[in-house]
């Protein structure tokens, strides 16, 4: 079975299945559902089928648009390869997509104009599939565009509402700004070396670092860094959160900022190889730290669901940048491993804010409260979410999260730089930071007392559970047997980010990788997953509970018996309110964290002043970080 | 064969020794013991030692309520998982040189395993629906955010004094480094850290000066404000317990080498058992004792802070100082 | 299997939850001396409970002035079940100098069965401890027999 | 051919200068679209080679014989691609202030602050 | 530099000053006004305890007798006081406010101090000797306000409706002029 087409079958497939749902799907639900569920279940399996032989078998797929072969070791057309590491994302890319189509199938119904939802929709993620397959880099920009439009679109897909109208527009203009960066990159590198095949340009590019090409790494760099939101570009991203739908931003958390990832791992590992420059990793990890810090913190100010979700997946990206700007082995495992915990969790949390925004109608946290009793199932999965994220031992988030500060501590201790130890203690913070403002939510929205508007809000059908239920069991999953994951998915991905010969080799033919002079780093096996055995802890805690709980049952006939009702009472079983009547009072999500915000009030303040919601301050800040990011790598590269 | 007994051992390992029993019976002493130290520095006769155990029996007596707006199956599940994650890092934490699942967690996962039992009470809390438990919540989330910074760089120092070169965070290397050259507090870079960990323990455990989130006089027991009965017991046995495990860790990282020149020789079932009961029990009884008298002292001279000055004084004054030693063990002092 | 320990524990740790009906605090500041070294009421377990839901025995003061009589019946509700009331001084029980006042509506006894009565306008705290030290028996009691 | 550069560099300045300081919705639309033109341009003046023609492959052309007979077709290629991204650009842009315009009643940047914090 | 730091440390090596009530027995201080004590024997039955007793704790019933009234006087120590009044104006010293202070009951019987007083009723009516001086001390006296007196025409005379036979004018005339014929 020839599976090298099958990249191109399925990013061709995604976008042939835009068209079809623009033409057949506007008037008809069924064959609308159809197409959209056939092309996304299509280009899964397809690619699915692939993760055997790039990851078992540790080949490369490498495949010429129109079989143009390079000529004398020159790459003329455009090539898709896919290695480990763009497998990986390849994995997230399309598990996020069918679970989205399968979500937004219901959640979508109430809608209008759902042809052109859906034809957005395949757009959007056919772009992100192809940018993350492709070889080319003006490829890459090309679906980097596409995703923009779509992205952008869809922002505004909701148009009733003024603010959805200036979200997209603010993330028109900045991420244009940004692809206008990338492009003005792209154009000098092939000045530079006549050629747009990564593969190539990496062996080109290989030692000799001419001021053309620095200046074309640091533009490129913004412009990956504006696609990924991090710090000075995040603002945008927040408010495109929020007014998209929440399935497209459940898309765009899961795949459209590790997009902007993806790009810049293979943009600083694989064409430039500068990451082994100790001053550009403190660049990449400065970088991610103060994306942390300002993402958390700005979470814990919101009052608005899915902002507070926006704000919480700035902040993890910040965490894979400052993982993967390590460039340690356990560095970039943890990276990855984080980004597709951060796909999992994050989705599932979108999920559960759009299954409260489709019952309830609002997503505003001070309307909420006591939805647990409502929807049970809901507030399962956003439990289960809520702990990943914030890092509890048995969930994902604490696996990736604890490899990252290991990987942290070692870098601080081989280089003697105090500045990972700051980034570490940091990391730690945020994420104690990230667990008060989920507990914020989780009070806030699901416990607490239920409001008299939403007395009969009732749980939301069932395809838009299942979804739900899928991610919150890969959440678990991968927490427990993180090794499984560890070793099968993420040391390849790891050992094809570092080594790229054999990536060059399969493109550009034998011998050129050598010919350039770049040879492999020994990877050794240490996996440094040695201090946590999850398996065991859950062993011990089951058979500690059950113990605890054969106690409880001997003495079940002595202790108190336990009293309920369900309906509303007033006495006995109304909450204390040191002897009042029990009224409604919710302790919403924007009076939790009074002692903090009070604590904080100048740095907030200044929060409040940077993210001024106008559109020329965002662009300002996305050009001064393009100049400073230049100055930079001008005095460190050269 | 072996690996029957294998798990015959883990079980006893389990449910007795460092396990289910130890714990809850080291955890009530010990907070029967602060109870009277207490009393007896403000010259008051004060509860028999074994008060805790009497108020554990009594609820479990008593009935439990749940509340109509509560979320009934969180509600009631939430202290049991506190107490048993409790109870499970009693296991993982080495006492003396034996520890019994060795190897299996360093500081960092012992740094997360103590946010479970805090987030048992906070998810317990908020399921209740009252609005005091919804001001005790954010009172708690803002304390553990106070503790975990210092709490990170107070581990920080004592994994780079013990790991020399590379930092080394496994407590079964940080024993073993304090069988050789003495205790780490000894050492004259990590007082600051052993007076901010002291520090830090009340906080973590919900003692008098840093109870903010459990003030019975303001928000009338923060959290636990809607239990009643067996399930308040668990939560009651769970704050006795986690004072357990937290004196214990602080013996483990600060007071190690001790008792480390005795060997004696009785050995049963393979076990040495006379080893481990000086290096281990004793030597940790002491110890576990001395650090409470620190913290009860603390306890005694100091009224509950508001939760902003908790939160300044933490990221001040506390990790302040564990940042002192850090960066003198960093020098290499 | 545990039922005569837990029992014989319910003696031996009564917590106090103290609801003050419109009192002179004449009351309340000598029910709280007696937590004081001086007396020292903790020696028997006497613990003051911050909600009544952790409450064992109820202490009532002072005449139960209208406002306060419906606060008091929802809260008597809300103490979970083996418990005891305690009227402090002669207030709660009979009005003391209040008695006829258009404000006023005790005894107490119209709202809940008054298990320990301990008179005196102020008792002396040892006179609590031995009203609070009754109750705590009484606790014993109602404990066994419930079921 | 350094002023091709210079104007291309001075362009994308003038063009990110508008995105920056205007307030104007519509002008910041027009200085992205000055920024592509200045990418494009960019683009362009990369493929020159001195006395090349017209990268059509004629056969009485080829057997010229001198190598650089053509000028290099690629850059030409990506700005027939950057051309039709940039002119999608204007046209959403476009489309979003006419629409921003209509539900806010005015399209000053200042006034379209609804989302901040 | 902290403070009770020192105050803390030195109390754990003291005695705690706690008084171990149950095992030694407190006394109330002298005066302490406790539990009330009522001797029926010396009760004249005046009847002003009873007005002087602000929450109205004492309740008097009558039984006629043949020879005199019986007079239960109950004492409901639920609802006095405590203030000693009927102490201080019982010129018979019938009441006194014991140093018990052991209060805590849990039946409401046992906080009610209950007595007799047997009044032997004279037959006769009350009668003015010759040599009263006219002082009004027994009008004044007199509970029922039964006597008149008129100092300037030395009239003295008595409603005998009115009149319960109380017997506090005759132990209040400092004459002896007054007493209960036959």
């Amino acid at each position: 079975m020839n599976y090298t087409h099958f990249p191109v079958i399925s990013v061709m497939g995604l976008f042939l299945g835009a068209f079809l749902v623009e033409v057949f799907g506007s008037k008809n639900k069924y064959i609308r559902n159809t197409i959209v569920l056939l092309i996304t279940t299509c280009a899964a399996g397809l690619m699915l089928y692939l993760v055997k032989p790039v990851f078992i078998d540790g080949q490369i797929i490498s495949y010429w648009m129109g079989n143009w072969e390079p000529v004398e070791g020159y790459a003329i057309g455009i090539g898709y390869e896919i290695d480990a590491l763009g497998m990986f994302f390849v994995i997230l890319t399309v598990l996020t997509i069918w679970l989205a189509a399968v979500y937004s199938i219901k959640y979508m119904e109430k809608d209008s104009h759902l042809g052109h939802y859906y034809t957005l929709f395949l757009m959007l993620s056919g772009s992100v599939l192809g940018l993350v397959c492709t070889g080319d880099i003006f490829n890459m920009f090309v679906m980097i565009e596409i995703m923009t439009f779509a992205a952008v679109a869809l922002t505004a897909f909701r148009n009733k509402k003024g603010a959805h109208l200036e979200a997209a527009f603010k993330y028109l203009v900045v991420g244009c700004v940004g692809s206008g960066f990338t492009l003005a990159g792209i154009v000098l590198l092939y000045m530079q070396c006549h050629t747009l095949n990564m593969a190539q340009l990496a062996s080109i590019l290989h030692g000799n670092l001419t001021p053309v090409s620095v200046l074309a790494l640091a533009l490129m760099f913004t412009g990956f860094g504006v696609k990924s939101f991090i710090v000075p570009f995040h603002a945008p991203a927040a408010d495109a959160y929020m007014s998209a739908p929440t399935s497209i931003s459940m898309v765009f958390s899961g795949i459209v900022n590790k997009a902007g990832v993806y790009g810049m791992i293979r943009l600083l590992f694989v064409v430039f190889r500068v990451m082994d420059i100790s001053s550009v990793q403190i660049m990449v990890v400065l970088f991610g730290v103060v994306t942390m810090f300002i993402g958390v913190t700005m979470a814990l100010a919101q009052h608005d669901f899915k902002r507070l979700l926006a704000f919480h997946s700035i902040s993890q990206i910040g965490y894979v940048i400052t993982a993967v700007g390590i460039c340690s082995m356990k560095g970039v495992v943890s990276g990855l491993f984080h980004a597709a915990n951060h796909t999992l969790f994050k989705g599932l949390l979108f999920l559960c804010a759009g299954a409260v925004l489709y019952s309830t109608g609002t997503a505003d946290l001070d309307k909420l409260g006591g939805l647990s009793k409502k929807m049970p199932k809901t507030t399962i999965c956003f439990l289960i979410g809520a702990f990943s994220i914030s890092g509890l031992p048995p969930f994902n988030g604490f696996a990736s999260k604890w490899m990252i500060y290991q990987s942290l501590y070692d870098k601080a201790v081989t280089t003697g730089n105090f500045f990972y130890i700051f980034a570490l203690v940091c990391a730690v913070v945020v994420s104690v930071m990230t667990l008060a403002s989920f507990i914020k939510v989780t009070q806030a929205v699901f416990f607490g007392q239920t409001p008299a508007a939403l007395k009969e809000t009732h749980e939301v059908p069932f395809l838009m559970r299942l979804p739900m239920w899928i991610m919150s069991l890969l959440c678990v999953g991968c927490g427990i047997f993180y090794r499984f994951t560890g070793n099968n998915l993420l040391l390849p991905a790891m050992k094809s980010t570092f080594n790229i010969t054999s990536y060059i080799d399969k493109m550009m033919g034998e011998g050129t990788a050598a010919a350039s002079g770049i040879e492999n780093i020994t990877i050794h096996a240490e996996t440094g997953f040695e201090y946590w055995e999850p398996v065991i802890w859950l062993v011990l805690f089951v058979t500690v509970l059950l113990a605890v709980f054969i106690v409880t049952l001997i003495g079940r006939r002595d202790r108190g018996k336990v009293l309920s009702t369900k309906e509303e009472a007033d006495g006995k079983y109304a909450t204390f309110f040191s002897g009042e009547k029990s009224s409604h009072s919710h302790v919403a999500g924007s009076d939790l964290f009074w002692g903090f915000k009070r604590n904080w009030k100048g740095y907030f303040n200044v929060m409040q002043k940077f993210h001024s919601g106008n559109v020329n301050d965002y662009s300002l800040m996305a050009v001064c970080c393009c100049a400073l990011v230049i100055v930079f790598t001008y005095i460190v590269l050269l | 064969m072996s690996s029957f007994f294998q798990i015959i051992e883990n079980i006893v390992k389990a449910m007795i020794f460092p396990g289910l029993l130890y714990a809850t019976a080291g955890g009530l002493l010990l907070a029967g013991l602060d109870r009277k130290i207490i009393a007896r520095m403000q010259r008051r006769v004060g509860p028999p030692v074994l008060q805790p155990t009497y108020d554990f029996l009594k609820l479990c007596g008593k009935e439990t309520i749940v509340p109509h707006v509560a979320n009934k199956p969180v509600f009631l599940a939430a202290p049991f998982v506190g107490y048993v994650s409790l109870v499970v890092m009693m296991l993982l934490i080495p006492i003396g040189g034996y520890s019994a699942f060795s190897g299996k967690a360093d500081l960092i996962v012992i740094l997360y395993l103590l946010t479970i039992p805090a987030v048992a009470m906070i998810v317990g809390g908020s399921a209740s629906g009252s609005p005091f438990a919804g001001i005790g919540i954010s009172r708690e989330m803002v304390t553990m955010m106070a503790y975990e910074l210092p709490l990170i760089i107070v581990f920080l120092s004592v994994a780079k004094l013990v790991g020399g070169d590379s930092m080394n965070f496994s407590l079964q290397d940080i024993t073993a480094w304090q069988e050789q050259n003495g205790p780490v507090i000894f050492s004259l870079s990590m007082i600051p850290a052993a007076i901010a960990m002291l520090l830090i323990i009340p906080a973590e455990v919900g003692m008098q000066p840093f109870d903010v989130a459990e003030a019975e006089t303001e928000i009338c027991e923060g959290p636990l404000v809607e239990y009643s009965g067996f399930p308040l017991g668990m939560f009651k046995l769970g704050t006795a317990v986690r004072i357990f495990v937290m004196t214990s860790l602080f013996t483990s990282l600060f007071l190690g080498g001790i008792t480390s020149g005795i060997h004696i020789g009785w050995t049963v079932c393979g076990v040495y058992v006379g080893d481990l009961l000086v290096r281990g029990l004793i030597h940790f009884a002491i110890c576990a004792v001395i650090t409470l008298l620190c913290m009860t002292f603390i306890h005694a001279i100091t009224a509950r802070l508001k939760i902003e000055h908790l939160f300044k004084f933490y990221w001040t004054v506390v990790a302040g100082l564990s940042l002192i030693s850090l960066i003198l063990v960093w020098i290499g002092v | 299997m545990f039922k005569k320990m837990i029992a014989a524990a319910g003696a031996k740790s009564p917590w106090i939850y103290h609801i003050n009906t419109g009192s002179c605090n004449g009351c309340d500041i000598e029910l709280v001396a007696v937590l004081t070294p001086r007396y020292d009421a903790e020696r028997f377990g006497f613990k003051l409970a911050g909600t009544p839901r952790h409450a064992d025995i109820v202490v009532v003061s002072g005449p139960v002035t209208s406002q306060s009589k419906e606060r008091l019946i929802r809260t008597l509700e809300q103490v979970p079940e083996p418990k005891v009331v305690v009227t402090l001084g002669s207030c709660p029980k009979s009005g003391n100098v209040f008695k006829g006042s258009y404000s006023i509506e005790c005894p107490v006894d119209k709202y809940t069965h008054v298990d320990v009565s301990i008179a005196g306008c102020t008792p002396k705290p040892e006179a609590i401890i031995e009203g609070l030290y009754t109750a705590a028996q009484i606790l014993k009691e109602k404990r066994r027999e419930m079921k | 051919m350094i002023f091709n550069y210079i104007t291309s560099v001075l362009l994308i300045v003038l063009g990110l200068y508008t995105v920056c300081a205007k307030r104007n919705l519509i002008k910041i639309v027009l200085g992205l679209g000055i920024t592509d033109y200045g990418i494009n341009m960019l683009i362009v003046s990369i493929g020159y080679n001195y006395g090349g023609t017209a990268p059509i492959y004629a056969q009485d052309l080829f057997n010229v014989g001198n190598s650089t007979a053509f000028v290099d077709p690629v850059p030409q290629a990506l700005t027939l691609t950057s051309i039709v991204i940039s002119a999608c650009v204007d046209a959403m842009a476009l489309a979003l202030v006419i629409m921003v315009n209509k539900r806010y009643k005015s399209i000053d940047a200042n006034e379209i602050r609804r989302l901040k914090g | 530099m902290v403070p009770f730091a020192r105050v803390a440390l030195s109390n754990l090596f003291k005695k705690p000053s706690t008084r171990n009530f149950p095992r030694e027995n407190v006394e109330a201080k002298p005066g302490y006004r406790g539990r009330i004590a009522y001797y029926g024997d010396k009760c004249r039955n005046c009847g002003m305890c009873v007005k002087v007793c602000s929450p109205g704790a004492i309740t008097r019933t009558v039984t006629e007798t043949p020879e005199g009234k019986d007079i239960a006087f109950e004492f409901d120590l639920t609802s006095c006081t405590f203030c000693g009044m009927c102490q201080d104006f019982c010129d018979e010293k019938a009441i006194e406010l014991t140093a018990d202070y052991h209060m805590a009951a849990t039946d409401h019987k046992d906080l009610i101090t209950s007595g007799v007083a047997h009044i032997r009723v004279p037959k006769g009516q009350l009668v003015c000797g010759e040599d009263c001086v006219y002082c009004t001390l027994c009008a004044r006296k007199c509970p029922e306000g039964a006597i008149t007196v008129d100092r300037t025409e030395k009239i003295w005379s008595v409603d005998h409706e009115k009149c319960t036979k109380c017997g506090t004018c005759v132990s209040a005339c400092p004459k002896k002029a007054l007493s209960f014929g036959e």
